[in-house]
């Protein structure tokens, strides 16, 4: 079998609160996890549990103090913790795709040119990017009025839609999905889970926090249970989500 | 004892004879004096139109009314010279009247007023219409030789100026003197560029006479007594009054003017008296023309007929395509980096390096409890990529502005090295070159947005004019090309069009940061530092700032460095940041994991200041 | 070579001689008819005051000052003078006393008498300065 | 034949000679002879041998008599003379501290080492203006006063500068700059950056009303870099002129000449430089010119600290002498009607320009074009 694309071991964070005399929080204790090309792992758990964080610590938004996050693109796994933030920095622009609950998309730039930028930093010229910019903001039902309005304009919705399409115009390898549909009505909702879907059958790599159990039991490949900053289950969606439910 | 009489004393008899003997003239330039000027001389015609200082002696007559040119006369004249006088063209004019009578007093030379006997003219603004040939020694007297004092009053820039022959401020004057008045407004003494070389002031003769100088078969000498300095323009050498490519140069006219004297159409003219009509400013042509001794069809020929003021050539002139762009070639040994900033650090005081121990964020102070030095940074590493924004934070006094002045040049790093991957493939520390060389990194390799838009720009010339001062010292000459390159520059930044043609201290804060940026772009420089680029703007200025440098950060494949002490224009603009602290780099890290898990006390406690 | 008076302090003494003094004496002296050539002719020309002031201890050029300089070679000795002003036969002069006393000439003696007369025509005249000047010090009450 | 420009240009020269030579020279008043000149208007026959850079006072008297009284002219003419003579030696460097005066106060201290000699000065006294008829009063009767012998301090009294020192209350300068030779403006112009010996030479023959302006600029004007400073000490007195002696190779004295000289001491404020000390500033003239050592002693300190980052030291160099400037203003009343006329020529083809639709504010089709 090929070596995952994601490969999680012993990943431990802690925070040092400096302003707070030092107070120190926990969050993850040795989460181990893997994620293969075609698969999409489906984290699941309490509130607090460590689902946003593994996610951050993954994507370098948070570093881990301990532990491995290994990455495997065209050759060689790369270790994504030790990484040089330059390498890091454009290992995510070509490679890794991030859509979280929030706006990403810059204000004062229009849907179409956010996500252009990004298809841009994944190695298409400037002719290229716009048209999958246009694609994957029609399959996402923005509509083409809104292109090029300010995105600080957009509705919660309209934003997350145009987060979405940035995160996976021109497919990354590895697709980190934080609530990316926690604002879209039923609708929208269900392009977005199919273009995911899609993606996955594009065998890109999907590590997600969905909400939703009902969105885990369909897309998920595996779901992985954390409890206290620790992996407490691994298996398929029904095993784990049966329990859980 | 016994004494002869006064009367018959022998001493003063001897005195008689060796006053005698020795024979007495009456100098007013002694031996050495002349040998001093001889060797300016010398050294203005080795380096064609440069300024030679020399000893300039109190002559008996009044600094500006040619002691320079008396000087030149005096120590390039001989027995066998035949000297010609002149002021405004006239041989009887007082001035020259006055010389005339001092050099013929104390030298052994012939006097003319016949330009074809002459071997010496010395003249106050004028050439004379008689053809030179290479027997003649034109002889100027020189008010004023700085031709850069209308644009630098400080005579220690114009120096620089002309060493590093950075005539860009010349060319922004010519530049606004067109878009304002629509023409070249600069009249007599026109400034020429020698020998492809340097700028100088033409005595001030009409620009009648400038074209005469190109590639002269006489030699011409300026003497200027006051500001004690000699220069030349010798026989067949360039002579170029400086305008644009596309903006002819022209010379004196009024439609259907003629001597009145003589009839003369082709010779400059002046105002003839208070009953109107023009005459000859050159009187012994306007005689020789009137007695039927002056060769007409030749002077014809010679005169600047081709140049005369035509409005209609003036602003459609020719395209020019010869620019060049700052672009750099990336060859397979340019490393990945285009900045590169080793341990760069800096003390403002005594001590150097021996001031740092006992400084920093551990001491909680900057300033050396040794020297009582401020470091006011150490230690400071980074390098950026094109296509990169690295961002510098901290408060106020954290070092951050000290490093990019370092970087920069504007002061002078106490330790460190800088390299830019366009300067020898990253090899050179620029850092150890000459002043001169790094100002001129500074032209197209490396560009500055200061906080203050009046420190990157000249508030009192127009938007079109900053931005042409930089394209110019790249060495563009097209007025059109020029115009059409800071059109597209001011469109990008969204500067109004309408607004280009004025200055730049009409502009609001928002608008003078956008010109700024369009200067700093104009040469598509590799490396851009930005120096809190939005500070002192209102909030909704500064956003619209922002989102200009992202979107042109995002086009261009400018490495940059963004130092703030505002996260959310770090967080907008960059990929990496460094965390400053009393001098030091205290965190860094990629900008959202500084801004969402920052590690450092500090680093917290400006996040936590952030958010609030 | 006289005796008593060194060769500088003479030159000091003769340039500070009234004119007509050093005219006479030295016309004494050419009296025996004496072979004198004129080495340097008198000449009127600047000394460069060079001063090293107080602060930093550099030195400028505070100006000129008038002087003017001759030497001659009398009796196979060469007698050499400077002094302000632009009296050349007064210059002149001083270097024929100069070659006398050099050569230990007749007059040698009375060259000794004059620059010893200057010497005190110069302390008299300084006496006399501060005679003048004194009353216009500033004298403060002792304080107690 | 050739051209014959015999006009009316050496006439009217010849006929203006004439006219100031008549009037001045023979005026119908009593001719004034050098001696006249140099004891009655020492001040002016000072002021002219220190602007004109040149110590000899029956030379200045006549270049004033000549000048009919302009100093700046006398200046000029005393100048040009000086031209055409040849340097006979440099001096040797004269020590300031030999100075024997003639007048010396120090109004920083009560009681300085030495006297508070007041001298020759009219400073304390009421400015009623005396128009004796015909001759003065003659002098009180007073016997000739006692000789009395002047001791060392009162001849050469030690600097207050000195004092200073020993108090360690000024910071010490001496041998900063090694022992440079001094720049000679009189053969190499001084131009910004230069030594401090070319700024201290400039200075010494600076026009007095320049100099005085300059500073007093710092005090009432719109800018400058001058602080007030304490006046440490003035002095008026004769140094003695030393030369080498061409056959023993020692110094020979050939006399004294008179000299000013002034210390502004400063008190030291800025960021780098060390407030428990101050600083002296140092000003020196021929002749006696006590408002123009003072200027120029407030200036040497100004220029030393603030002269290289702001117009000071160019101030000093290029705008203080007076030939230059009285020169250049002079040179206006030549004729100008080569360059004015080309000046009017632009006037008239910008009006032309504007006539033909083509005036200011071109509006480049450059700039319309863009996109």
């Amino acid at each position: 079998m090929a070596s995952p694309v994601l490969a999680v071991r012993e990943l431990r964070k802690t925070f040092t609160l400096h302003t707070i005399d030092g107070r120190r929080v926990s969050s993850l204790h040795g989460v181990d996890l893997d994620v293969h090309a075609g698969e999409h792992v489906a984290l699941a758990g309490a509130s607090g549990a460590g689902k946003s964080s593994l996610l951050r610590c993954v994507y370098r938004t948070y570093l881990a103090d301990s532990g491995s996050v290994r990455m495997t693109t065209s050759g060689e796994p790369i270790e994504l913790t030790g990484l040089p933030d330059r390498a890091m920095a454009r290992l995510r622009g070509r490679e890794i795709g991030y859509v979280s609950q929030f706006l990403a998309a810059p204000p004062r730039t229009g849907p179409l040119e956010t996500v252009a930028a990004t298809a841009r930093r994944r190695g298409l010229d400037r002719e290229q990017a716009r048209d999958a910019a246009a694609a994957a903001l029609h399959r996402l039902n923005v509509d083409e009025s809104l292109w090029d309005v300010d995105c600080g304009v957009l509705s919660g919705g309209e934003r997350q839609r145009v987060n979405l399409a940035a995160g996976t115009v021109r497919p990354p390898r590895l697709l980190l999905l934080d609530e990316p549909v926690s604002a879209l009505d039923p609708e929208n909702r269900e392009a977005a889970l199919s273009l995911v879907d899609s993606l996955v059958e594009q065998n890109v790599a999907v590590l997600a926090v969905f909400h939703d159990a009902e969105v885990m039991r369909r897309l998920a490949t595996r779901v992985v249970l954390l409890a206290d900053g620790t992996v407490s289950r691994d298996g398929a969606p029904a095993d784990v989500l049966g329990e859980a439910a | 004892m016994t004494v002869t009489t006064t009367d018959a004393s022998a001493i003063r008899a001897l005195l008689a004879d060796v006053d005698e003997a020795r024979g007495v003239r009456q100098e007013i330039l002694d031996e050495g004096a002349k040998r001093e000027v001889r060797r300016a001389v010398l050294s203005a015609v080795c380096v064609p139109g440069y300024q030679v200082p020399f000893g300039s002696r109190e002559m008996p007559v009044a600094r500006g009314w040619g002691s320079g040119g008396l000087q030149v006369t005096l120590g390039v004249i001989g027995p066998a010279d035949t000297v010609k006088v002149i002021d405004q063209g006239d041989d009887a004019g007082v001035n020259a009247t006055n010389l005339r009578r001092m050099i013929g007093g104390t030298t052994d030379c012939a006097e003319t007023t016949d330009t074809r006997d002459a071997t010496v003219i010395q003249s106050r603004h004028r050439i004379p219409e008689e053809a030179l040939g290479e027997r003649h020694i034109m002889v100027y007297q020189v008010p004023v030789p700085e031709p850069l004092r209308g644009v630098e009053k400080s005579v220690v820039e114009c120096g620089r100026m002309h060493a590093e022959a950075d005539y860009s401020k010349m060319w922004v004057s010519l530049y606004e003197d067109i878009v304002r008045n629509g023409l070249i407004t600069a009249s007599s003494g026109y400034p020429v560029e020698v020998d492809g070389r340097y700028v100088m002031a033409t005595s001030p003769v009409p620009r009648w006479d400038v074209p005469r100088l190109h590639q002269a078969e006489h030699l011409n000498l300026y003497g200027a007594g006051r500001e004690k300095r000699i220069y030349a323009i010798p026989p067949h050498t360039d002579v170029h009054p400086l305008t644009f490519a596309d903006v002819p140069f022209e010379v004196e006219y009024a439609p259907d003017s003629y001597c009145k004297l003589c009839g003369s159409d082709d010779v400059f003219l002046v105002e003839g008296g208070p009953n109107g009509g023009y005459v000859c400013s050159d009187t012994e042509w306007c005689t020789r023309v009137r007695e039927g001794d002056a060769d007409i069809v030749a002077h014809r020929k010679r005169a600047p007929l081709g140049q005369l003021p035509d409005p209609r050539r003036r602003l459609v002139g020719t395209e020019v395509e010869e620019e060049v762009h700052g672009t750099v070639e990336r060859t397979a040994d340019t490393p990945e980096w285009a900045l590169r900033v080793s341990e760069v650090g800096k003390v403002h005081g005594s001590g150097g390096a021996a001031a740092v121990p006992g400084t920093g964020p551990e001491s909680g102070s900057a300033v050396s409890p040794s020297t009582g030095a401020i470091v006011a940074a150490w230690d400071v590493d980074f390098d950026v990529a094109p296509g990169e924004a690295l961002g510098l934070i901290g408060e106020s006094g954290s070092g951050k502005s000290t490093v990019l002045s370092c970087v920069v040049g504007d002061v002078p790093a106490t330790s460190g090295t800088v390299r830019l991957g366009a300067v020898d493939a990253g090899r050179t520390d620029v850092l150890a070159l000459p002043d001169e060389q790094r100002r001129k990194l500074r032209i197209d390799s490396m560009a500055v947005v200061y906080q203050d838009p009046a420190a990157g720009l000249n508030l009192d010339i127009t938007a079109g004019g900053n931005i042409a001062e930089r394209l110019t010292a790249a060495g563009w000459r097209g007025y059109h090309r020029i115009r059409r390159r800071a059109a597209e520059l001011l469109d990008r930044v969204e500067v109004p069009l309408s607004r280009m043609d004025d200055p730049v201290r009409t502009f609001s804060g928002g608008m003078r940061q956008r010109v700024q940026i369009a200067k700093a772009l104009a040469t598509e420089p590799a490396v851009l530092l930005l120096d809190e680029p939005t500070t002192g703007l209102d909030a909704s200025v500064a956003a619209g700032v922002i989102d200009l440098l992202r979107g042109l950060l995002a086009e261009r494949d400018i490495a940059a460095v963004v130092v703030s002490h505002d996260f959310a224009v770090i967080e907008a603009l960059t990929d990496r940041t460094l965390v400053m602290q009393l001098g030091r780099v205290v965190e860094r890290g990629l900008t959202d994991q500084l801004f969402h898990d920052p590690h450092h006390p500090y680093t917290q406690r400006l996040v936590a200041a952030a958010r609030r | 070579m006289s005796e008593g008076m060194g060769r500088e302090q003479r030159c000091a003494l003769l340039a500070e001689a009234e004119p007509d003094e050093l005219i006479q004496l030295a016309d004494a002296c050419l009296g025996d008819g004496a072979r004198l050539r004129v080495l340097v002719s008198p000449e009127v020309g600047c000394i460069t005051a060079q001063v090293r002031e107080p602060v930093a201890a550099e030195r400028f050029l505070l100006g000129d000052v008038l002087a003017c300089r001759a030497e001659v070679e009398l009796a196979e000795q060469r007698g050499w003078a400077v002094r302000l002003g632009d009296d050349r036969a007064a210059v002149l002069a001083a270097a024929v006393l100069d070659a006398e006393a050099q050569a230990g000439r007749d007059r040698a003696a009375d060259v000794d008498d004059l620059c010893r007369a200057v010497a005190e025509r110069g302390h008299r005249q300084a006496e006399r300065e501060w005679a003048e000047l004194a009353p216009t010090i500033v004298e403060f009450e002792e304080l107690t | 034949m050739g051209y014959s420009g015999a006009r009316g240009g050496l006439a009217a020269i010849l006929a203006a000679e004439d006219l100031v030579r008549r009037k001045r020279d023979h005026a119908p008043a009593p001719w004034a002879s050098t001696e006249q000149i140099t004891e009655r208007f020492r001040l002016a026959v000072d002021r002219v041998m220190g602007e004109a850079g040149l110590y000899h006072e029956p030379t200045a008297a006549a270049a004033l008599r000549q000048a009919e009284g302009d100093p700046l002219e006398a200046a000029h003419l005393v100048r040009a003379q000086r031209s055409t003579l040849p340097r006979l030696a440099n001096s040797e460097p004269v020590d300031p501290d030999e100075l024997i005066v003639l007048r010396r106060i120090v109004p920083a201290f009560r009681e300085p080492d030495g006297p508070q000699l007041l001298g020759r000065t009219t400073d304390y006294t009421g400015r009623m203006l005396e128009r004796p008829d015909g001759q003065p009063a003659p002098p009180d009767a007073s016997p000739e006063p006692e000789p009395v012998e002047r001791t060392d301090e009162q001849r050469q009294p030690r600097r207050f500068l000195d004092l200073l020192r020993k108090l360690d209350l000024v910071v010490d300068h001496r041998g900063e700059n090694g022992d440079a030779e001094p720049h000679d403006i009189t053969r190499v112009p001084a131009r910004p950056p230069a030594a401090r010996s070319a700024v201290l030479a400039t200075m010494a023959r600076a026009e007095t009303g320049a100099l005085v302006g300059l500073w007093y600029r710092s005090i009432l004007g719109p800018d400058g870099d001058v602080h007030e400073v304490t006046l440490g000490e003035v002095r008026h007195g004769r140094l003695p002129l030393r030369i080498r002696h061409p056959h023993t190779g020692n110094p020979v004295t050939v006399g004294e000449f008179r000299v000013t000289e002034a210390e502004a001491i400063e008190d030291l404020d800025g960021a780098e430089e060390d407030r428990t000390k101050f600083d002296v500033g140092y000003g020196l003239c021929l002749g006696h010119n006590e408002r123009k050592v003072i200027a120029m002693a407030n200036l040497d300190i100004a220029n030393r600290r603030f002269g290289r980052q702001g117009p000071l030291e160019q101030l000093l160099l290029l705008t203080t002498d007076g030939l230059d400037s009285g020169g250049f203003l002079e040179h206006l009343k030549l004729p100008h009607y080569v360059t004015f006329r080309s000046m009017v020529e632009r006037k008239q083809a910008m009006r032309a320009a504007a006539d033909a639709g083509m005036g200011p504010r071109v509006a480049d089709p450059a700039g319309r074009d863009c996109r």
